[in-house]
């Protein structure tokens, strides 16, 4: 039972309410919906175990439409009327950085599942803190040093790059570029779209009659499936194709037809990974959705993670002084998560790097780093 | 006030509105065909014609609603072929239209207020629903009889009413030269006849009137002079005793 | 003789405002022009609606051919043989000449029918043969009058309502109306004709009435009216008429005396 | 109260053929006169109580985030207002003003970040430089009129959305713009009610100009285009002139607004800015309240603001609000089409106001005997001379 | 410079693309050029097509094109029960502009309920044969691009035919243009709008199907659809088809030549830059009737 009395906020048997708002429609419902499990999913698996603090876990869940206004109001509803105790971040980067100002200006920490691009962390945010092991620009950084060190013969000589014109996505594309031009690979075709793009015809065509071996797309989700039908209806064939976000998500094969054979993507995440508290991840998770979960999900889980281990540590959750202490503590120690240990720098950006997955046998599988891989690359890849 | 007084007393021989080698071509149709008019000021003239010579465009060409293919319009003395509607109608010539347009969901004393001649553009921030010029629209719509409906909105008022009301409009903004496009038109002929006896009345004040009409009756009694229309170019012209015999009217207009 | 079209103490207004028409009666019988005339904003428009159902009158009966049809909207009352042409501007402006004619006939199904009235409508009227394939709305004003009325001729019902037809009209085109009036009186037609160029409706009508105020002032036979001097000057306007001839008929007469 | 029998019209008529004097109705009728002093009372005590509630609302707010659903809803006051100069006067349809607010916006970061400037004065140079870029785009926008217009103004947001997302070098592009906190050191909640007050400022000048255009003969003016364009041409007004005059003065308005709620709120994204739906609930919201009123785009936007704070709170998590915003919207079309000021007068009116005739009250004799001052008629025999039917009662 | 091959493959797609604008807009051509209605709900009832072709599909298995078999029926009923509840009680002197607000109102409801119903999610319709293509002088074409074309051709000329040559099309003119006149010489008006505005909903399943062959929806897909359609039709005349077609062509052709050497984003502007320089310089559109302008 839950105490009938909302007298102050001090009380301790009243449960802590995490306050978040989500893209729950519009352009990000897609992996929106996917971090709103991954935060259930933590809420769930913590209040089994006895809540926080000995207090259950309440999610106050608002849906901002993907619209970066409604994202403001929903915080300031959160924090300003809700009065919620800990408030954790929206999905991507748009919604991200006009979250964190609210977060910021109420003195509140802010822990974020998917504000990766470079942007948020330039911002002088002192709150905020990414959930996950690297920024979008250093995603491919794996890809990047495995193509570089191919012998010269096999190693792709040029590459097409479509970005959606989004911080993000642009990020990640433009990370892996900048590298492999220093590496002395062409760049062929640049292309940026804008977000609503639905007709990737003529940008498909371009990149097929530059014949690039390689292409990457910077995409979130739909757009990249848009891209890969319009690149399969005309029948090219890179050596190589890799997409940010998309290809991780379970909507993703049946989306382009199951002809996803050797696209790679970059992962922050995996199913597999050995640390203590994914298995326990993975196996509540599958039983609580009835299927694994994936990058989204396992970020915001993440992110539950680190609010946790800060109010464990610090005793408190509520807002106010409390709040400077969360901080305080997250800035200066290392969390254990699904994703590995993170910790964070001045800016609250993570010191770790990106595993990349490939299309396996049907299966999406990690193949780089050597360390981490499931399976080898395919390389060159199957024709799709 | 412009100057209506004073041209009172130089009725005659003084330029009113003239158009040289107007022409107007829609497609196919050649509604002016370079027409040549002159009007004098201080009479009141009438241009007659058959359906579709071409009165109403010429009408729509003088006061600048839509520009002539060549040719040239002078009021006064003075070019204003290129010039914009409103600025003709500054420069003191006032119009009404064949197909009645009123403002319709103004009222009767607002829509004859809209049509109050102003100075200066700051004269256009001072109070619209002035005394004076409240009085004045007031009594337009009492000498056209349709001082009851100052405030019904113009387009719950019959046609006739409505045809009346554009009159006071264009009376209210004090034009030199008026130039009515079918003003019998569904009035009732009692009214008519003051409606005639206002147009000589004003026309003693000093204006001017160029009307286009088909009633003849009413042609014939107020003109001083009359311009008769077909395909577009002026056939014939002169006081009404001449027009009324004149072979080429009889043919083209008077369908004998 | 029984009335081809009746209204009985007719009450009608627009939306909430006050009535129109107070009690108002008029019949027409078959074969007879009645005329309405009256100062603007008299309700003589408003009373045609009502006949044609454009109109749903507040109170009073509406008969057509003897049969109750009060309520009917307009579609019923051309169906029951009434036919109404609109005062001021309703051709259709953006269809052409022809269209606007053919729709004239868009009740009549046997094909053969439209085609002999469309010949007769293009013969009776130069500019509708001239303009055929115009849009409408680019005609002068009474060329379009000219093409509504042309329009109205495609059927051939019992009462004809016709609002104002000869405004805008010149001379010759007047005359042609007005010959078909009487050609349609002639054929049987109940016309109830409203006209501001009184004195040459009611020349030609049989019965005249005069309304004000909403309902019927006086009425009485056409040239009764016309000879009334006090009606003259305040309705009809004008000199009194002279035995014969007045208005455009005048000008007409004088014009080919001199001719 | 003056009675008809005072007007100079009627005395005129006294000798008029047996009929009482007093049954010629004066041009306003005398009933209509009570209601129209008891109106302007009211007006006067609604304003005066509304400036009130503004004013204490900051003090009143119960928490932060009430104040900022206060803001929120001011800005949406402030723009509404600042479309109805053009929508309200003129009858164009814009559904492209939230491109200027978004102008507005983006000039004020522009020239905070760009240029340097002090807050409050980027604030200024942006709404001039909107006013300034308004002067081209309403030149080539106010050449055309009724639903083209209005595509054409659905076409300016959406061709500004373009270029301010391409141009990323100058504008951030995708990435966004962020502008500088023009009070740093202040706290949230206290942020909030500096801007509060600025807001309500700017939106008691707004009306202030509204109604200054309003109730003159520039105004009339314009309510003449907005009834007949060409009519109004003829009779002298200069519609281009006086119809690009309005829309710079509702850009600079536009402008203004867009540039404070930049400041207040500090992220600007091409997404948002550029949104044809900030136009439609401009559109919507003027609408509602009743364009032909000083005061309607402010009712307009309670409602809508409070509305849609209400349902996002109601179905929070679920597409549902967008339903219900729409059917909200929908039911004002259908059932108030002059919005809800003209609805209320309307309702006013028919307790307090007898039904008017737009017919004439006097037989053709009478009103000749009237003016005429001829012999008086001796009335044909039926003149039915009683007939008055109470409605100058 | 680009090459050949990829000069012809972009004007093929241009074609394709263009064709599909033009079913797209052919609806709006009805409501805007004939009916007065500035129908910005269109966009949604494509979408609203476009989900249901999605749904038969991968709910019931049915083929999307069949799934016009209902759809078409459908929305032409649901555009007479819109007209004669909603459209036809809005009072003509303020049509325009409250027809904004109305089927913006719709507009609205519809992406409303298709988040609830479907969620934001985006959705594709997988088919068998949508990434299939054949070559034509080494440009390639896809099937279900030609397949939308194809659509659009039918429905176009169908719709062109009933305008100019049937009854019904002389009526509906003559309702919207005058409709005391129209009820004077015996059309049913209510009857005749109720239909026009069906046939324009009608064009939108179509045009929805056709969408959702190769694209992705979401709910607020329509918000993007609505100014490159409203362009076109301006561009080619408010009211004509043919002019609608036409232009629809030349836009989706130019803006598909423009991305090569513009880009994706700046290539959209053709739109608007062909939308301001019609305004400029003839009003009516390029190939619309002579009035158009008139409003
Ligand atoms: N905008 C237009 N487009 C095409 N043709 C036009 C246009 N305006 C007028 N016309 C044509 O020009 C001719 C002259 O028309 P106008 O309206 O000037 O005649 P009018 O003398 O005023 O006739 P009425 O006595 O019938 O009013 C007519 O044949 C008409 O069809
Ligand atoms: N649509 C309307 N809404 C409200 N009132 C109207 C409407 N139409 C006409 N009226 C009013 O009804 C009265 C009668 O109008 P009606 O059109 O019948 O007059 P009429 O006798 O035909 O006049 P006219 O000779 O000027 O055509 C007028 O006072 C007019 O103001
Ligand atoms: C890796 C992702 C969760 C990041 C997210 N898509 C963003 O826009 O920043
Ligand atoms: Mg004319
Ligand atoms: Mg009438």
């Amino acid at each position: 039972g839950c105490s009938g009395d909302d007298g102050g906020s001090g009380s301790t048997d009243d449960p802590i309410v995490v306050g978040i708002s989500l893209p729950l429609t519009g352009d990000f419902s897609e992996p929106g919906k996917g971090v709103q499990r991954g935060y259930e999913a933590w809420a769930k698996i913590t209040n089994d175990k006895g809540g926080l603090l000995g207090r259950q876990i309440e999610l106050k869940i608002l849906d901002d439409q993907s619209n970066a206004d409604r994202v403001v109001a929903d915080y300031e509803q959160l924090i300003g009327k809700d009065n919620v105790d800990i408030v954790v971040g929206p999905f991507s980067t748009r919604l991200v950085v006009p979250a964190a100002r609210v977060a910021e200006e109420y003195g509140m920490l802010f822990v974020e599942p998917a504000g990766a691009a470079n942007e948020v962390f330039q911002q002088g945010f002192k709150n905020l803190f990414y959930a996950a092991p690297a920024v979008a620009n250093d995603h491919y950084n794996h890809l990047a040093e495995y193509l570089l060190a191919l012998p010269p013969g096999q190693r792709p000589t040029t590459v097409a790059y479509a970005a959606m014109d989004d911080p993000f996505a642009q990020g990640t594309a433009y990370g892996l570029k900048a590298k492999l031009e220093a590496g002395g690979v062409r760049t062929v075709v640049d292309e940026v779209y804008p977000p609503n793009t639905t007709d990737f015809g003529s940008i498909a065509a371009k990149i097929a009659s530059s014949k690039a071996d390689m292409v990457v797309g910077g995409s979130q989700y739909q757009d990249g499936v848009n891209l890969i039908v319009a690149l399969q209806q005309l029948r090219y064939q890179p050596k190589l194709a890799a997409f940010s976000t998309a290809p991780t998500s379970p909507e993703f094969a049946a989306a382009i037809g199951n002809k996803t054979e050797g696209i790679l993507s970059p992962t922050g995440y995996t199913q597999k990974a050995p640390y203590p508290s994914n298995v326990e991840f993975v196996e509540k998770y599958t039983a609580q959705f009835g299927s694994a979960p994936e990058e989204d999900e396992a970020n915001a889980y993440t992110t539950g993670q680190v609010v946790a281990a800060a109010v464990t540590a610090a005793g408190c959750a509520e807002q106010g002084e409390c709040q400077k202490k969360l901080v305080d503590w997250v800035r200066g120690n290392k969390v254990e998560t699904v994703v590995g240990p993170l910790t964070w720098d001045a800016t609250g950006k993570p010191q770790g790097a990106h595993m990349i997955q490939q299309w396996v046998g049907g299966q999406i599988q990690i193949v780089l780093p050597a360390e981490a891989k499931e399976t080898d690359i395919v390389y060159p890849k199957p024709a799709w | 006030m412009t100057g209506v007084g004073d041209s009172g007393d130089a009725t005659t021989g003084v330029r009113s509105l003239e158009t040289d080698g107007l022409t107007k071509a829609f497609g196919g149709v050649v509604a002016l065909d370079a027409a040549t008019v002159s009007f004098q000021h201080g009479r009141v003239n009438a241009l007659i014609g058959p359906n579709g010579s071409g009165k109403t465009t010429f009408f729509n060409c003088v006061t600048g609603m839509i520009r002539p293919d060549s040719g040239h319009t002078s009021y006064r003395g003075r070019d204003i072929t290129r010039k914009a509607p409103h600025a003709i109608a500054r420069a003191g010539v006032g119009r009404t239209f064949q197909l009645c347009r009123v403002f319709p969901r103004m009222s009767a004393l607002d829509n004859v207020l809209a049509a109050a001649r102003t100075g200066g553009p700051w004269s256009q921030l001072r109070g619209a629903r002035r005394g004076a010029e409240v009085d004045r629209a007031r009594g337009w719509l009492t000498r056209l009889g349709i001082e009851h409906l100052a405030d019904v909105e113009a387009r719950n008022m019959s046609w006739g009413q409505q045809k009346l009301l554009e009159l006071a409009g264009v009376l209210m903004s004090d034009p030199d030269t008026v130039l009515l496009d079918e003003p019998a038109g569904g009035v009732n002929p009692a009214l008519l006849d003051r409606i005639g006896a206002l147009v000589r009345e004003l026309n003693a004040e000093g204006r001017t009137f160029i009307i286009v009409e088909h009633n003849m009756e009413l042609v014939m009694s107020i003109s001083d002079h009359i311009v008769v229309f077909d395909r577009g170019r002026p056939i014939a012209e002169g006081p009404p005793s001449v027009i009324r015999s004149d072979e080429r009217v009889l043919g083209a207009y008077l369908g004998v | 003789m029984a009335s081809e079209i009746e209204l009985v103490d007719i009450q009608a207004g627009y939306g909430r405002a006050a009535p129109v028409l107070r009690g108002l009666s008029v019949s027409v019988e078959p074969g007879t022009i009645v005329c309405l005339v009256g100062p603007n904003g008299a309700g003589k428009s408003t009373v045609l609606k009502v006949a044609s159902g454009l109109l749903k009158p507040r109170s009073g009966r509406i008969l057509v051919g003897g049969v109750d049809v009060t309520g009917q909207g307009p579609q019923r009352m051309l169906a029951a043989g009434v036919a109404h042409v609109l005062q001021g501007h309703s051709v259709f402006r953006e269809m052409t000449v022809a269209e606007n004619v053919l729709l004239g006939g868009y009740t009549i199904r046997d094909k053969a029918v439209v085609a002999e009235r469309t010949a007769f409508v293009r013969d009776l009227f130069p500019v509708v043969a001239d303009r055929w394939r115009t849009l409408a709305g680019l005609l002068s004003g009474g060329q379009q009058k000219q093409v509504e009325f042309a329009r109205s001729l495609m059927v051939d019902p019992k009462v004809v309502l016709l609002d104002e037809p000869s405004m805008g009209l010149d001379p010759k085109a007047t005359s042609t109306v007005f010959e078909q009036v009487v050609r349609m009186r002639d054929a049987g037609t109940a016309v109830l004709l409203v006209e501001q160029n009184a004195r040459r409706a009611l020349q030609t009508a049989d019965l005249g009435c005069v309304l004000d105020l909403g309902r019927v002032h006086i009425s009485g036979p056409a040239a009764e009216l016309l000879a009334d001097p006090q009606l003259g000057e305040l309705y009809l306007g004008g000199r009194p008429a002279e035995p014969t001839t007045t208005g455009t008929a005048a000008a007409l007469d004088a014009a080919t005396r001199d001719g | 109260m003056p009675s008809a029998s005072e007007s100079p019209t009627a005395t005129a008529t006294s000798t008029g053929a047996g009929a009482p004097a007093s049954a010629v109705p004066s041009p306003v009728p005398p009933a209509a006169r009570g209601p129209a002093r008891l109106g302007r009372l009211l007006q006067a005590v609604a304003i005066l109580v509304l400036a009130a509630a503004v004013l204490s609302f900051p003090a009143l707010a119960p928490n932060p985030y009430i104040l900022s659903a206060g803001i929120v809803v001011l800005n949406y006051a402030v723009l509404s207002t600042s479309w109805n100069f053009v929508g309200g006067f003129t009858g164009y349809i814009s559904l492209g003003h939230g491109a200027l607010a978004g102008l507005g916006g983006y000039a004020t970061g522009l020239f905070v970040v760009k240029a340097g400037l002090p807050s409050f004065v980027a604030l200024a140079a942006a709404a001039l430089l909107v006013a300034a870029l308004a002067v081209p785009i309403g030149f080539a926008a106010l050449r055309v009129r009724g639903a083209s217009f209005v595509i054409v103004s659905i076409a300016l947001v959406l061709i500004l959305l373009l270029v301010f997302q391409s141009w990323a070098s100058f504008t951030g592009g995708s990435r966004g713009l962020v502008v500088p906190r023009p009070f740093p050191g202040l706290l949230r909640p206290e942020h909030h009610r500096v801007f509060f007050y600025l807001f309500a400022a700017l939106l008691a000048v707004a009306l202030l100009a509204w109604w200054l255009i309003d109730r003159s003969r520039f105004g009339l003016g314009l309510k003449a285009i907005r009834e007949d364009e060409d009519k109004a041409e003829s009779l002298g007004t200069a519609t281009f002139a006086a119809k690009l005059v309005v829309f710079v003065v509702s850009a600079g308005f536009t402008g203004l607004a867009g540039g404070l709620y930049a400041l207040w709120f500090g992220d600007l994204d091409p997404v948002f800015q550029f949104s044809i739906l900030t136009g439609a609930y401009m559109v919507l919201m003027a609408l509602l309240g009743g364009v032909r009123n000083l005061f309607g785009p402010l009712v307009g936007a309670l409602v809508v603001g409070i509305a849609l704070e209400y349902f996002k709170v109601e179905f929070g998590n679920s597409p549902l609000h967008l339903v219900a915003t729409g059917v909200l919207l929908a039911l004002v079309v259908m059932f108030m089409p002059d919005g809800i000021l003209p609805a209320i007068g309307t309702l006013f009116n028919r307790f307090l106001r007898p039904t008017q005739s737009s017919i004439r009250e006097v037989t053709a004799a009478q009103l000749r005997d009237r003016d005429g001052g001829g012999p008086p008629a001796q009335s044909t025999e039926d003149t039915p001379m009683g007939e008055r039917t109470g409605t100058t009662a | 410079m680009p090459s050949g091959a990829l000069l012809f493959q972009s004007v093929i797609l241009g074609l394709l693309l263009g064709g599909l604008y033009a079913l797209l807009a052919a609806g709006l051509t009805l409501y805007f050029g004939i009916m007065r209605v500035v129908m910005i709900a269109h966009s949604a009832f494509l979408i609203l097509a476009a989900y249901l072709a999605w749904w038969s599909h991968a709910r019931l298995g049915v083929d999307p094109l069949l799934s016009m078999i209902v759809t078409v029926p459908l929305f032409f009923g649901v555009g007479v029960v819109l007209q004669r509840l909603l459209l036809a009680r809005l009072r003509p002197v303020t049509l325009t502009m409250m027809s904004v607000l109305l089927t913006f109102a719709i507009a609205v409801v519809i992406e409303g309920l298709l988040g609830y119903a479907f969620t934001g999610t985006q959705r594709r319709i997988q088919l068998g044969y949508g990434t299939a293509s054949f070559g034509l002088f080494g440009a390639r074409i896809a099937v279900v691009k030609l397949i939308a074309f194809a659509l659009a051709g039918v429905a176009l000329l169908t719709l062109y035919l009933l305008m100019k040559k049937t009854t019904f099309g002389w009526a509906l003119r003559a309702t919207i243009q005058h409709p005391d006149a129209a009820r004077l010489v015996g059309i049913d008006t209510d009857r005749v709008a109720g239909f026009g505005f069906g046939l324009g909903l009608a064009t939108a399943a179509v045009g929805g199907t056709a969408l959702a062959l190769d694209t992705t929806i979401y709910p607020s897909l329509h918000w993007h659809w609505i100014g490159p359609l409203m362009a076109i039709i301006v561009v080619g005349g408010l009211g004509s088809v043919p002019g609608a077609a036409i232009a629809a062509m030349l836009l989706g052709l130019m803006q598909s030549l423009l991305q090569i050497p513009m880009g994706t984003t700046w290539a959209q502007t053709i739109f608007y830059l062909a939308l301001f320089a019609t305004l400029a310089f003839r009003p009516q559109g390029f190939f619309g009737g002579r009035l158009a302008q008139r409003f």
